[in-house]
C-alpha cells in the first residue's frame, strides 16, 4: 500500500519549503511531501488555488496529512477540499505545530502506518519539547 | 421589491469602488490588531472580480455571483478570501438560474452565505468579525422590505458594534483584550459591501 | 525601555527567514526578530557560532526570547549562551512551536510586556489551534 | 601510567582518520533512526580540527582540546556537534596548563566530559545516545589502570548494548519502539574515539 502523503501550508513559501528541506533529510522511503507557501503573487498569504493542485498531487490511497501555521490557511485547505469532491484517499488536516507536526507525520508515515495511525501518533505528541 | 442580475453586477462594481478608495483605512484598522494587510486584500480582490466581469454579458445571478467568488477565492490571500468567496459561492447557489430574484429570494441567499462564513471560519455572532455585520443585515433583509438608507444604517451600527467586542477567532483574537476598542477591519469591509448594496438598488430605482 | 527581542532558531535557513517575513508582516514597532537558520555551510542543520551573532546583536535591555525548532537546536542555543556570560538582558529559550510561538512572542512583545510576562503569554497558548 | 599532549593529538588524528574511514558507516546507522548524516557530520568536524592542530606546536592538553573543541562546535553542524564540543571543552579545562597528566587527572577531564554532555543533551544513561559509552568509559578509567585493549573491549561492548536501547532522546526518540534493535550512531562514533585513544597510547608505549 501506498504510504501517506504530506502537504505543508504556510503563509510563508520559504516557510512551507524549508519544512520539506527539513524533512527530506530524514529521507523516509516513499513518504512525499508537498508544500503549498505564500499567495499567487508570491506574498504572505495562501492561496486555495496552489492548495488545490498540491492537494491533487498529493492525493494517492493512502491519503494526505495536512499542516498549516495560521488561521486563514487552514480556511482555504478546506475550500480546497470542497471543490475535490472525488480523492482516492482520506485527507486530515492537523491542529498541530507545522514544523514539529510535519516532522513526526513523516517519521510515523515512513514506519507504514496507515493515515489514521499517524494522525493519531501526531496528537499524541507532546508538543513541549 | 425585486433585486436583477444588472443591480448584483453595479453592486459588485460599487464595491470596488468603495474598496479601492478604502483601500489604506481598511489596512490602517487590520494594522492594530492584525498584519495590515486587509485594504491590500479587499482592493486587490475586487479589482480583479470587475476586470473578469466587465466585457461578460452573464444574465444569471448566480454565474455572476460564482464568478466573483471564484475570483476572490483565488485572488485575495488573506482569511477574508475564503470567508468573503464561501460568502458569494453559497449565494450563487441559491440565485443559480435566476435573473431576478424576489426579495426573499434574496434573503435566502444571504442566508446561506452567512452559514458559509460561519462554517468556513468555526466563528460565531459576537466574536469581532464580518459576521457582526453579516449577521445583522441578513436579518434586516429577512424581515424588511429592502430601504436602501436602512440597509446602510443597519450595517453601520453592526460595524460600529465591533469596536466594543473582544476578537475570539483570526489573527486579532491573538491580541486578546487589546483587540476592544478596535474596529474590526473585515467588519468594515463588509460595512462598505452593503453600502454598496444600498446605493446599486437605490440608483437602480432612481433610472 | 526596549521591547523584547526574538530570535529564530531553525535547522533550515529558509524557515528561520521564512518567520521572520510572516511576523515582520505584523510589523509590531520596535520588536526586532532576528533569524539564524541552517549551517555555517548553508546546510541544514545549526551553528553555535551563528546563534552567538545574533544573540549578541538581539541583546538588550528589553531581553531576548529564543525560537527552535528541534533537538540539536537548543543544544547549540544553550552553547551559544554559555559563551557570552555578559548580555544585557534576559534570555529565555522557549519549549515552544517554533513559528506559532514565535507569533505570539512578537504581537506580545509589540505590546511592550515585559521579557517574563511574555514567555508567561506564550506557554499560555493553547497550540492546538 | 601518564598521558602526554602529544598522544592526545595523537588520539585526535586517529580518531579523524576513523571518522573518515567509517564515514558511511555512521551516516547509514543515522538514516535507520535519524536523518543520516552522522557520519558526514563527525567526519567534517575532525577533518578540520587535525587541518587547525596540524601546524600547530601547542604543547599544553587544555588547549590542544579546547582547540579541537571550538573546531567541533563550529564544523560538526548536528547534535553530537555541541555534545562532543561541550565533552572536550569540559575536558580542556581539567586538562589546563599541562603537558601531561596522569591518570587520575586523566579521568577527571572524562568526568566533567560527562557532566557536559548530561547537561547538554539533558540526558542520562540508557537513552540510547554517546552517554551509554562515555559512561561505562569513564567508570573503567575510574577504577582500572589502562590497558589499551581493555578499553577498547569496554568501549564496544558499550555500543554493542545500545541496540537493546529504545531512543529517549535526540531525533531517534521520535522513532520510539522502532528504534530499539538498532545500534546508536552517537554512540558508535564514541566507540571510534576511545578505540582511537588506545591505539594513541599503545603506539606511545611501543615507541
Ligand atoms: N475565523 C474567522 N471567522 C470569521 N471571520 C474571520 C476569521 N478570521 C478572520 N476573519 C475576518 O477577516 C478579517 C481579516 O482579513 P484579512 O486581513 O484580509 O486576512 P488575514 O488576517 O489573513 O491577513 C478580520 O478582520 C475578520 O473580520
Ligand atoms: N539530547 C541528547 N543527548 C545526548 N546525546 C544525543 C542527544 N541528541 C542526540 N544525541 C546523540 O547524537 C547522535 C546524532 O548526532 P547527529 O546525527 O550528528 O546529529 P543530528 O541528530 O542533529 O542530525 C545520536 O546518535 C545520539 O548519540
Ligand atoms: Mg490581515
Ligand atoms: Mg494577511
Ligand atoms: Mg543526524
Ligand atoms: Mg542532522
Amino acid at each position: 500500500m501506498n504510504k501517506a502523503a504530506v502537504v505543508v501550508i504556510s503563509h510563508s513559501a520559504k516557510i512551507a519549503e524549508g519544512i520539506v528541506d527539513l524533512v527530506s533529510q530524514t529521507k523516509q522511503p516513499d513518504v512525499q511531501v508537498f508544500s503549498a507557501g505564500g499567495t499567487e503573487a508570491g506574498e504572505i498569504g495562501t492561496s486555495a488555488d496552489k492548495i488545490k493542485a498540491v492537494l491533487e498531487q498529493a492525493d494517492g490511497e493512502g491519503g494526505v496529512l495536512v499542516f498549516y501555521d495560521i488561521g486563514s490557511a487552514v480556511m482555504n485547505a478546506e475550500l480546497a477540499l470542497d471543490m475535490l469532491p472525488d480523492l482516492e484517499g482520506g485527507v486530515e488536516i492537523m491542529d498541530a505545530p507545522i514544523v514539529e507536526g510535519t516532522y513526526v507525520a513523516v517519521v510515523e508515515a515512513g514506519m507504514g502506518k496507515a493515515l489514521e495511525e499517524v494522525a493519531e501518533a501526531v496528537r499524541r505528541q507532546e508538543f513541549v519539547k | 421589491m425585486e433585486i436583477t442580475s444588472a443591480e448584483i453586477k453595479r453592486w459588485l462594481f460599487m464595491a470596488n469602488e468603495k474598496m479601492q478608495y478604502n483601500k489604506d483605512y481598511l489596512s490602517e484598522l487590520d494594522q492594530a490588531i492584525g498584519d495590515g494587510d486587509h485594504g491590500h486584500n479587499m482592493a486587490r480582490g475586487f479589482q480583479e472580480t470587475v476586470e473578469s466581469l466587465k466585457d461578460d454579458n452573464e444574465e444569471d445571478m448566480g454565474a455572476v455571483m460564482k464568478s466573483a467568488a471564484m475570483t476572490l477565492i483565488s485572488k485575495v490571500g488573506g482569511a477574508s478570501g475564503p470567508l468573503y468567496g464561501t460568502a458569494f459561492l453559497k449565494a450563487s447557489d441559491e440565485w443559480k438560474g435566476k435573473q431576478v430574484v424576489t426579495a426573499g429570494e434574496f434573503a435566502k441567499g444571504i442566508e446561506a452565505a452567512v452559514e458559509g462564513i460561519k462554517t468556513r471560519g468555526k466563528a460565531e455572532r459576537g466574536g469581532k468579525t464580518l459576521l457582526d455585520v453579516w449577521i445583522p443585515v441578513l436579518e434586516y433583509v429577512q424581515n424588511q422590505e429592502l430601504v436602501p438608507t436602512e440597509l446602510t444604517k443597519t450595517a453601520k451600527e453592526a460595524m460600529e458594534g465591533t469596536a466594543d467586542m473582544t476578537a475570539k477567532k483570526g489573527r486579532a483574537s491573538y491580541y486578546g483584550e487589546k483587540s476592544t476598542s478596535h474596529l474590526d477591519p473585515g467588519a468594515y469591509s463588509s460595512y462598505l459591501l452593503f453600502e454598496a448594496l444600498a446605493e446599486a438598488v437605490t440608483k437602480e430605482e432612481e433610472g
